[in-house]
């Protein structure tokens, strides 16, 4: 049996990459692209409690989880859409708009 | 609905379509509702009067408006004999104003607003008068009080209208700050409100002190003088008398009504409503009537060297409620609401008289502009006479019964009463004399004013003579009632109030009565001879008399000093400190200082804070990042611990 | 033990020959499902022909029996041309991905009793997951050539799959109910317990916006925008020659008989015959359950030729406004009826 | 052992497909290595009992969230995104943030207590189907927030269209 500890490391490293890559990237595209990265590492480490703790709410969170994030990238894209017909820029640095 | 609900709602009704639809569609039809409503109201009092004097007393409450623990505050009506006779004097009084203001006011462009006021002053009046609680006494004074602030300043683009005004609300709030603090006293040393509750415990607090200051004060007395303190405010007495000969400048119906018959009445209904209270302080008592013995005085002094016709009447009314106050001090707080109710017909037809004199002098209210007025308007001589006559005290007009009573009630009251009537009996002949002034002066003689305000003379339309001659049916007979036992009646209205205000035993024999009596009549008809002699007889005696006792005549002239006096001790320091501390110091420094201050420093924190948003949205992720960092890590020390 | 352990670990002893058996059957499956590719080209051509009035292919073979292969030999020994500004990682990697998605559906088709490669529980589930990857293929293609005419192409259809499995999913919504499970061989064995032995006719709304829905799907007439001749030359694939482009057009084949073989599946009964058919003449009990299942499968197969023969091309928005505002209502408005009905029962 | 090399492979393929989305230049390049990666976390979930979120992953995760994704970048087409530059000039500092917080999670992990089991074991999962499981819960003890999960794209979908349809 492989132990609850590897799957809930796993989770954490590909969590915290998409926290950098969210970070050091430019692109919006990617940005969002790491989001869905982040939501993943959670839904592994949540099927993973599911599976060891023998209690299917992980699996449920993880349902929800997936909604959202569908959610999530359908709004996230549309405002990118809008953005970009607006400002013709999908970088962050470029768009600035709310400088204080 | 119960009808004596109706009483105060029919004005209150009145009040709100006037102010609502007044401007747009009623306009000049204004006064019909207003007169409608009070003739209404007029009439239930009527009927009341009649349940009252079959021996029947309502009390109950009408709605509970506030309740939190033993709190409870709500809206009831007590109608025994004292407020079946306010009812019946404020209806009345209030219904013939209105008709009379119908033509005194015609054409003035505030004509709905003016009967609106006059509906809402009717309203509270009633709410005041028929209370069963002290609260809404309290609303009642209060709102009573407002209606007089609206009306002074009626015609608010006049300055000393709007002054007046300010100075009638500025200088009552004196008063109402005492009155207010005996309120919450009887309700923090009672715990009630309910006059009923409050009379039946109020024994206990007998002998009771409070220590203030490290005076030991008897407890009743204080909250007797607190409650004295409003009346004195309301009921102009020294030393808060000042606003009220100020007063006149708002129109005259409105000093015949408010000024003079009723509102300002409020004081003495208060202390006579409130004589259980009185009646167990011997001192508040003596307070009471020295100050309205000293007020009486004092007023009918300046009175007689007054030349404005309606300041004369002004003083006059402030030196008649002294005489109740007087009443009430000495324990006849019947004959005190005898003479309120006397009063308020002859007091409310010399107001009204004089405003005619006015309608035909277009405005003109010297006296020594006027004279000769008596063929040019009959109606408003013969009634103003009565008046007169009625005031000055001459036997079988209903100011003699009323003002009798008082004398010969204050006369029995001990060393304080024989002093009180001492200086009643000394303003009994000062009333006739400077009430007999005005008829001399405006009515009789040459007419000493211009040309063309002599063509213009002309008696007053019916709406406005008609109110006078029915004030002046009761400035004659509304005496009848009190008819003393020694003059063969049966004092009959004395008897009335007698559950309520109670009588003093009296136990001296008719001759002295008859003694008391005649000194009064002889002051009274002294009164009148002299001023016929120094008006009509020989006119150079006043000036010759004024060029001699100079220092008392600008005295008088000047009402005491009053004025000044509180110009330099009270006004011009809070003036000074005003606007050299509250101003400058306080408004300009410190409250300046917070109120722009403070967004000053939110502004530069905001302007640095600024910088980090940068706009950036990965330096937004970076510090969500770091967040979660440190939550980490606190969490893993936390559980290292 | 999970799914994964099952398949790869059951019984250490004898897990290689395990894998080996299952292999073979691998091997099997994608075997014969080639040739029938290789076959289903020259049977539409000479049903199309047919119905033409012509011949189709003649000569090579008897009756150009042998045509598939020669094709075959052609497209093999074809120069395979990639675009000098194509993405070519990416341009390589396309046609793998349909081929690769539609031969893995095949995992979980029980052919006949008891012959599946892969018994999972979510067969349906897994036949959609893998329909869904098909759009990246399309997309990929087009996308990489960095050619406008594949490029639009690419756009149209990746459009039209999304949109038609939708519809496709929820026609297979009501079946699911009915047979309460997602595992393709239950599906079949629960059709077993009516008369008719067919979802076909309780269903017969959801068999109509699938087959509908399957037609999109696979990019076939009338629905075959994204390779639409007349207007983007060839679509998505117009920069593909030789090899890659037979992978695409072997997808396009395997697709149809995926399709074919679920519409038969949760249908048509599968490899049986309805229970009415089966007890009147029990003499057929002899025939293997694989012939019934082909002759369904064929039966849809020439469907799709029929409907290439007779019916015009759609317009794109009609295309999609069919998607949307008739399959979808339809197949959610099934749905309901049928959860009611199986509620009340 | 087997098991653990299984999972060593996963993790470390997953791991390096995670930076891979991450750092290609061509957002493109980064769809296509997360769609392997999701097959992964796919493979992942067979492995840990969860078929139907497995094949859930694959139909929604690959085939609508990513194929969204690609569209996109398609109708985006960025062809300057090749030349351009990748990170922000402060990257460093998110790399050292990323570390430190794997060391933390590192740190924590060997607290790590697992709780009490519940009543879903394997052999209970198994004898019912993963699907019908999750299904009679999903719809009995989580109907509320099922139903609002609904709610939520129902939002999603007015409002994207709002957002991204034509002004006018």
């Amino acid at each position: 049996m492989v132990p609850l500890d590897w799957y809930i490391g796993l989770s954490a490293v590909i969590f915290v990459i998409g926290v950098v890559g969210f970070i050091i990237r430019r692109n919006i595209l990617i940005m969002l692209m790491s989001v869905e990265l982040m939501l993943n590492s959670v839904n592994i480490s949540l099927v993973a409690f599911s599976h060891y703790l023998q209690d299917l709410r992980g699996q449920i969170f993880v349902f929800f989880i997936i909604t959202v994030a569908a959610a999530e990238a359908a709004i996230g894209l549309a405002i990118l859409v809008a953005l970009f017909k607006n400002k013709a820029a999908v970088h962050t640095d470029e768009i600035t708009e709310m400088k204080g | 609905m119960d009808k004596y609900l109706l009483i105060p709602l029919l004005p209150l009704i009145a009040f709100t379509i006037n102010i609502i639809f007044g401007k747009g569609i009623i306009k000049e039809r204004a006064h019909w509702i207003a007169i409608l409503a009070v003739l209404g109201s007029f009439a239930i009092a009527v009927s009341t009067l009649i349940e009252v004097l079959n021996g029947k007393t309502i009390n109950y409450d009408v709605y509970s408006w506030i309740v939190s623990g033993s709190f409870k505050v709500t809206v009831g009506f007590l109608i025994d004999q004292l407020t079946a006779i306010m009812l019946i004097v404020v209806t009345s009084v209030s219904l013939l104003v209105h008709i009379y203001s119908v033509g005194y006011m015609h054409g003035d462009k505030g004509y709905y607003r003016f009967f609106a006021y006059l509906s809402l002053f009717t309203f509270s009046m009633l709410m005041l008068v028929m209370g069963n609680n002290l609260l809404q006494l309290y609303f009642g004074w209060e709102a009573v009080g407002l209606c007089s602030y609206f009306l002074i300043g009626f015609w608010y683009e006049k300055k000393s209208a709007s002054d007046a005004g300010k100075k009638a609300f500025i200088v009552n709030r004196f008063g109402d700050f005492g009155f207010g603090i005996g309120v919450i006293m009887i309700f923090l040393t009672l715990g009630a409100l309910h006059y009923t509750d409050i009379f039946a415990k109020v024994g206990t607090l007998q002998g009771q002190t409070i220590n203030i200051l490290g005076y030991n004060i008897d407890l009743i007395t204080l909250i007797a003088l607190l409650l004295f303190c409003g009346a004195v405010g309301k009921s102009a007495q020294i030393p808060l008398h000042v606003w009220l000969p100020d007063a006149m400048e708002g129109p005259t119906p409105v000093s015949a009504l408010i000024h003079a018959a009723t509102m300002v009445t409020a004081g003495v209904f208060m202390v006579a409503r409130f004589n259980p209270i009185f009646s167990l302080s011997e001192t508040a008592m003596n307070v009471v009537a020295l100050t309205g013995a000293i007020t009486s005085l004092f007023a009918a002094t300046i009175a007689l060297v007054q030349n404005d016709i309606k300041r004369i009447v002004a003083y006059s009314t402030v030196s008649q409620l002294g005489y109740m106050f007087l009443a009430c001090g000495v324990g006849a707080y019947g004959a005190g609401v005898f003479h309120l109710y006397t009063h308020a017909y002859f007091k409310a037809l010399l107001f009204l008289g004089a405003g005619s004199v006015m309608h035909a002098m277009a405005g003109e209210l010297d006296i020594q502009k006027m004279g000769g007025l008596k063929k040019h308007m009959p109606v408003t001589y013969w009634t103003f006479l009565i008046a007169s006559l009625s005031i000055a005290g001459i036997p079988g007009l209903a100011g003699f019964f009323s003002k009798d009573e008082i004398l010969w009630l204050a006369y029995n009251h001990g060393t304080i009463g024989k002093i009180v009537w001492l200086m009643g009996t000394a303003v009994a002949a000062l009333t006739a004399f400077y009430s007999f002034r005005i008829i001399f002066m405006a009515f009789h003689g040459k007419f000493r004013g211009t040309h063309e305000q002599e063509h213009h003379l002309h008696e007053s339309p019916k709406a406005m003579t008609i109110p006078l001659i029915i004030l002046a049916i009761g400035a004659i007979s509304a005496g009848w009632v009190g008819i003393p036992a020694a003059l063969g009646g049966s004092n009959a209205i004395a008897h009335f109030f007698e559950p309520v205000l109670g009588h003093p035993h009296v136990t001296a024999a008719h001759e002295e009565e008859f003694m008391v009596m005649s000194i009064s009549i002889v002051a009274a008809i002294g009164g009148i001879f002299v001023s016929w002699i120094f008006y009509s007889l020989k006119p150079e005696i006043p000036k010759t008399l004024a060029a001699k006792f100079k220092g008392i005549y600008t005295t008088l002239w000047n009402k005491y000093y009053v004025d000044e006096l509180y110009g330099f001790i009270i006004v011009r320091p809070t003036k000074w400190i005003a606007s050299n501390i509250l101003v400058a110091v306080t408004d300009g420094k410190i409250i300046e200082g917070i109120v722009n201050g403070v967004p000053q420093a939110i502004r530069n924190f905001g302007e640095r804070l600024r910088k980090l948003q940068t706009g950036h949205l990965q330096h937004y992720a970076v510090s969500m990042a770091i967040g979660l960092f440190v939550i980490l890590t606190l969490v893993l020390i936390a559980a290292g611990r | 033990m999970n799914i994964a352990e099952t398949i790869l670990f059951t019984g250490s002893s004898n897990w290689i020959l395990n894998i080996v058996f299952i292999i073979i059957k691998i091997a099997v499956v994608i075997g014969v499902t080639m040739l029938h590719v290789m076959y289903a080209t020259y049977f539409e051509r000479k049903v199309i022909g047919h119905m033409q009035i012509r011949l189709g292919p003649m000569r090579v073979g008897f009756h150009g029996v042998l045509q598939p292969l020669a094709d075959m030999l052609k497209l093999f020994f074809k120069e395979d041309i990639i675009p000098a500004d194509a993405d070519k990682p990416v341009f390589k990697i396309a046609p793998i991905i349909p081929v690769f998605a539609t031969l893995s559906s095949l995992a979980v088709i029980p052919f006949f009793e008891g012959f599946v490669i892969a018994k999972i529980n979510i067969g349906l589930l897994y036949l959609f997951a893998m329909s869904s990857l098909g759009a990246y293929g399309v997309v990929m293609a087009g996308w990489a050539s960095n050619s406008k005419y594949s490029f639009l192409g690419g756009l149209r259809s990746s459009a039209q799959v999304i949109s038609y499995e939708v519809a496709m999913g929820l026609s297979l919504v009501g079946v699911m109910i009915m047979a309460g499970s997602l595992n393709l061989s239950e599906i079949v064995k629960a059709q077993q317990q009516y008369w008719y032995g067919m979802y076909l006719i309780p269903q017969f709304i959801a068999y109509f916006v699938f087959v509908v829905a399957a037609f999109a799907e696979t990019n076939r007439t009338p629905f075959d925008l994204p390779e639409a001749e007349s207007e983007l030359v060839a679509g998505y694939f117009v920069e593909y020659s030789g090899m890659r482009f037979a992978l695409y057009y072997a997808a396009e084949y395997i697709g149809m008989i995926i399709m074919s073989s679920i519409a038969v599946i949760c249908f048509w009964g599968g490899w049986t015959l309805p229970p009415v058919i089966a007890n009147t003449i029990p003499a057929l009990a002899v025939v293997p359950g694989i012939i019934w299942f082909l002759g369904k499968v064929y039966f849809h197969i020439f469907l799709y030729y029929w409907v290439r023969a007779t019916v015009p091309r759609y317009r794109y928005d009609k295309l999609m406004a069919l998607g949307w505002k008739v399959l979808i209502p339809l197949a959610l408005a099934n749905i309901v009826v049928t959860s009611i009905v199986k509620y009340m029962s | 052992m087997l098991p653990n090399l299984f999972f060593g492979y996963f993790a470390i393929v997953m791991v390096v497909l995670s930076l891979l989305i991450i750092t290609r230049r061509n957002p493109v390049h980064s769809v296509l290595w997360m769609l392997v990666l999701f097959f992964h976390i796919a493979g992942l979930y067979l492995f840990l009992n969860a078929e139907f979120l497995a094949a859930v992953q694959v139909i929604l995760y690959a085939g609508a969230i990513l194929v969204l994704f690609l569209f996109v970048i398609m109708m985006l087409n960025l062809k300057e995104e090749i030349t351009a530059e990748r990170f922000i000039g402060e990257w460093p500092i998110g790399v050292a943030l990323g570390i430190s917080i794997i060391m933390l999670v590192y740190f924590a992990l060997s607290k790590f207590i697992q709780g009490p089991v519940g009543q879903y074991t394997i052999e209970a999962i198994n004898k019912e189907t993963h699907t019908k499981t999750i299904g009679r819960v999903l719809y009995t003890e989580y109907l509320f927030p099922f139903e609002i999960a609904s709610l939520i794209l129902l939002i999603a979908i007015v409002g994207a269209i709002v957002l991204a349809k034509k002004r006018g």
